[in-house]
């Protein structure tokens, strides 16, 4: 059975703090849809770089998509990201190009004709709602919109492994919703999706995987789970 | 990939568009670099043609004896006339030398009253190629059987020979000095204005290193990040260079007829060649600087 | 009975798009708790920024403090803005400041003396739960702790007017429960406080005066109201 | 207020180090734009002091007759030596007039072997203070009634002048255009200097607008947010203006004593007032930019 994902005895300390991760072992399998959960500076979004190899860990092997990461030569990064699609907590939208811009960018990148980029573009945009917002810049967008532009950029592509930080934290219910469940139609399709979030609505009425952080360690990892931790 | 390069050219003119400070910032940068280049280098070239003017006019005066035997002379003229370090010799009779005198003495007339038939010798007057080569063409002399025999003063050949020692030491002293001062402004503000231009395209870049790092998250190679940048760097030097040549070519129209004219008795000149060359120096080392310069600074931004 | 922020037919359009503010009527209270809802690209931070003179509105009055915001000189605004802190949707941190800096800027601005910052900064810092996290700079914060730098930044002058765009979006409920008890807290030493917010459950549970925008308008000002919108 | 004071000292030292790609490439620019302007202001002066020189050479020269009333010669002298135009009036007999004229003539020595007796006149030789007003005092000593009286050829006093009319005309057309061609490219180094140092003070607060931004929004006022920008321009100014003088100090310490010796003829000349002079400029001037650069590219981004 092929994983998409697996970390085994992965640390992660930054400069002289306390660990932002700590033995963690995770496999994650082709087409699973799980999610991260923890409090604030648990370690959710640090667990994210290091499957997108933006950081690379103190100790520990992590494996996505088969590429061991720490053997991954430096050049062939990119061709690794290609094949994940990430939605970043602060957006990472570039701020000299339009919504379309931003999108078609990832497209790109991986060498799309202009036909193409012309026809899925538009219909990406559609589908998180910005239809109308095709042509503003970042500045010139509410947050939701910002984070729905980097949520159409991480799967336009159609990667088979699509990480999402926080997706829905600057969402209405309505609209979070409609993501939530766009998400779960990627999913269907085959894609693997891991999602850190906070909102517990969500997970607790999704009932997937939910790996649970605390203070960088994995405290729980469930099938059919709830968001758990007690206000 | 054809699709590739229309990506690329779109993208830098849009970067261009959009990073309009920047863009500024560096083309005026490289546009006042180049025009400073430029100029030192026309001025250069100016000041390297008087100097070769004035030395050129260094020459070797050989006195013959009274009633010389003519082929003797022609024999001496044709010796030097085939040396490859002499340009040009010529005779000078006693008659003309004293019309020369009186005209160059004009000034201090009392002197000339003083003189009594011609005292002066005839001469063969020898032009340099290249006026630092004098005592080559001395000791050259000095060894030639024929020399001695029209000498003027056949006992001490050596007086007969009459070149401006003292001045063309001199003369060397300063052009020399005059062009190492040349080379060295030169070179100085050439590396000036590369350091210059290379400060500001890292300043352009390092202000656009989020978008670097957003564009490697998003999974695009290095060269595909670099290829826009460095299309804009190309972009920017060629804007910047052919600015600086009209200008250059404007001063030029406007100054040389004015400078020519004040400073007739120079022999300025300014070709088309030499703008020609200037010109295609200033647009290759502004393409070069410009790559290099974008290329360099990303690589900072472009480690994994 | 003197308001804190009044608008009067305020409108808001940007450059050729539809509305981002219609004709919006609202006053507030000195020392009221006020909480302001609406869908995705509603208007919400618009709202915010009027208040706060980042932008001025097409039409209409604004008045906050007592001052009118047209009619306010360029040079007066930053005496205006130090009576209000903002906790901003993207956080708005120096990024070449610790969140120690970042937050004693806010009391540097207003002339408190270096011994007054030395004990109020770490005073705030740990009320929002960043005790250990004060020589970090923006990018070494993970989202909610950046975001909780933003919120102590806001309160620490002790502002009379304290606006909030969504200041719990990237934080966990245990944490945003934490915040909002806190402004609560501030609410109730007489400092307006007025919140943008997508949270749902704080909203229904605190039951404050709800006004939720559509599309620009305000459909609805409910004193102890709730979050509303079916999903 | 001592406090603010402390703040702002603080504040630009931090982000002086913090910003320190930014920081760096301003005192780069601030250093080398004030190295070019002050190695060419130094190098214009040592050339207007050889022109100087070379100018102070001209000289009018009254020959006498022989057997002049030494009381007419001694008036004559007086006359000229309290026209303030004149620097100094020297008397040469008839015998030094020889010995000099041998002294030149050394290389021709045809010409002093035929001369009998002593054809030289006596002869008051003029310096002047400015040669440009060679003309003015040619004319005032010819309308001197004294002067047809002691000249050398009474019946035609005025061939009893002798200055190199043709020689002092070509020396100041070249002289002045040296001069002019001297300002102009100081003047174009000093205006490209202030654009170069214009545009990097503003590619540098470009690049922090977000941040002034924010300030704004938290409630700073503008001199609160420019005064440690306008620091910080200063403090580069005098870092890169430090450096320009130590480099101009060390050029003009390694240069200009083997310069004096390849060109001991002329009178070269780089005094330590000269070299103060040049270095308050450069501090000045680098402040004043720093300050204003800084100044100006902030209005941009502190309108409300
Ligand atoms: N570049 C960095 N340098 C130093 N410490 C860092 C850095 N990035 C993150 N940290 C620290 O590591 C810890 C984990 O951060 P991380 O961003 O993974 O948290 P998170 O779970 O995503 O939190 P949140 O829900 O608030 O986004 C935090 O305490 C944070 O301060
Ligand atoms: N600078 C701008 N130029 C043009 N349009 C803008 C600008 N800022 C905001 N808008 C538009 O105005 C509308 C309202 O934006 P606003 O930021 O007020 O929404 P919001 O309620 O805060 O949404 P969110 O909950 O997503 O943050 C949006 O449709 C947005 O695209
Ligand atoms: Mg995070
Ligand atoms: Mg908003």
């Amino acid at each position: 059975m092929p994983y998409m994902i697996s970390m085994r005895g992965v640390d992660k300390f930054y400069a002289g703090e306390k660990p932002a991760l700590v033995d963690v072992n995770v496999e994650i399998e082709q087409g699973e849809f799980v999610f991260l959960v923890g409090h604030s500076g648990s370690g959710k979004s640090t667990f994210i770089k290091l499957l997108l190899r933006e950081i690379l860990p103190t100790r520990g092997t992590i494996v996505v998509a088969g590429q061991d990461l720490m053997r991954l030569k430096s050049w062939k990064v990119p061709y690794l990201r290609r094949n994940i699609g990430c939605v970043f907590q602060d957006f990472k939208l570039l701020p000299n190009k339009t919504s379309y811009e931003n999108v078609a960018f990832a497209l790109e990148v991986i060498g799309r004709s202009r036909h193409v980029i012309r026809t899925q573009v538009p219909e990406v945009l559609r589908l998180v709602g910005l239809e109308d917002k095709m042509d503003s810049y970042p500045d010139e967008l509410s947050g939701g919109e910002q984070q729905r532009v980097s949520i159409a950029r991480a799967f336009v592509n159609r990667p088979p492994l699509l990480l999402a930080d926080e997706p829905t934290g600057n969402l209405d219910p309505q609209t979070s919703l409609g993501i939530m469940s766009l998400l779960s139609r990627i999913n269907k399709t085959g894609t693997t999706v891991l999602v850190a979030t906070h909102d517990r609505e969500m997970v607790d009425s999704m009932r997937r995987r939910v790996i649970a952080l605390e203070n960088g360690k994995v405290i729980r990892d469930q099938d059919r789970g709830v968001y758990g931790y007690d206000d | 990939m054809t699709i590739s390069l229309g990506y690329f050219l779109r993208e830098s003119a849009i970067n261009f568009r959009r990073n309009w400070v920047m863009t500024l910032g560096a083309v005026i940068t490289i546009f006042l670099s180049l025009l400073l280049v430029g100029v030192s280098v026309a001025t250069g070239y100016v000041v390297t043609e008087i100097v070769k003017d004035v030395e050129r006019k260094v020459e070797v005066q050989i006195f013959l004896k009274d009633g010389f035997a003519e082929e003797d002379m022609i024999e001496l003229q044709q010796f030097l006339s085939s040396d490859p370090l002499v340009a040009s010799v010529d005779y000078t009779s006693k008659e003309e030398a004293l019309a020369k005198f009186k005209e160059q003495m004009k000034e201090s007339p009392e002197i000339i009253e003083q003189m009594e038939g011609n005292p002066l010798p005839a001469s063969l007057d020898v032009k340099l190629v290249d006026a630092r080569q004098v005592e080559v063409v001395v000791a050259k002399i000095k060894s030639n059987p024929t020399f001695p025999r029209v000498a003027d003063k056949p006992d001490n050949p050596e007086e007969s020979l009459k070149y401006a020692k003292q001045i063309v030491n001199r003369l060397f002293a300063l052009t020399r000095v005059v062009r190492i001062v040349e080379i060295v402004f030169i070179a100085m503000l050439a590396i000036v204005s590369l350091i210059f231009i290379n400060n500001t395209i890292r300043l352009a870049i390092y202000a656009r290193r989020k978008e670097i790092g957003i564009m490697r998250l998003v999974g695009a190679s290095n060269w595909f990040i670099r290829t826009p940048f460095l299309l804009e760097g190309v972009f920017q030097a060629l804007i910047g260079a052919t600015l600086a040549i009209l200008t250059i070519v404007g001063l030029e129209r406007a100054i040389m007829p004015k400078l020519r004219e004040v400073l007739s008795f120079l022999d300025l000149s300014l070709g088309g060649t030499v703008m020609v060359q200037i010109s295609l120096i200033l647009i290759g080392s502004g393409i070069l600087i410009g790559l290099m310069g974008s290329g360099f600074a990303l690589r900072r931004y472009l480690k994994v």
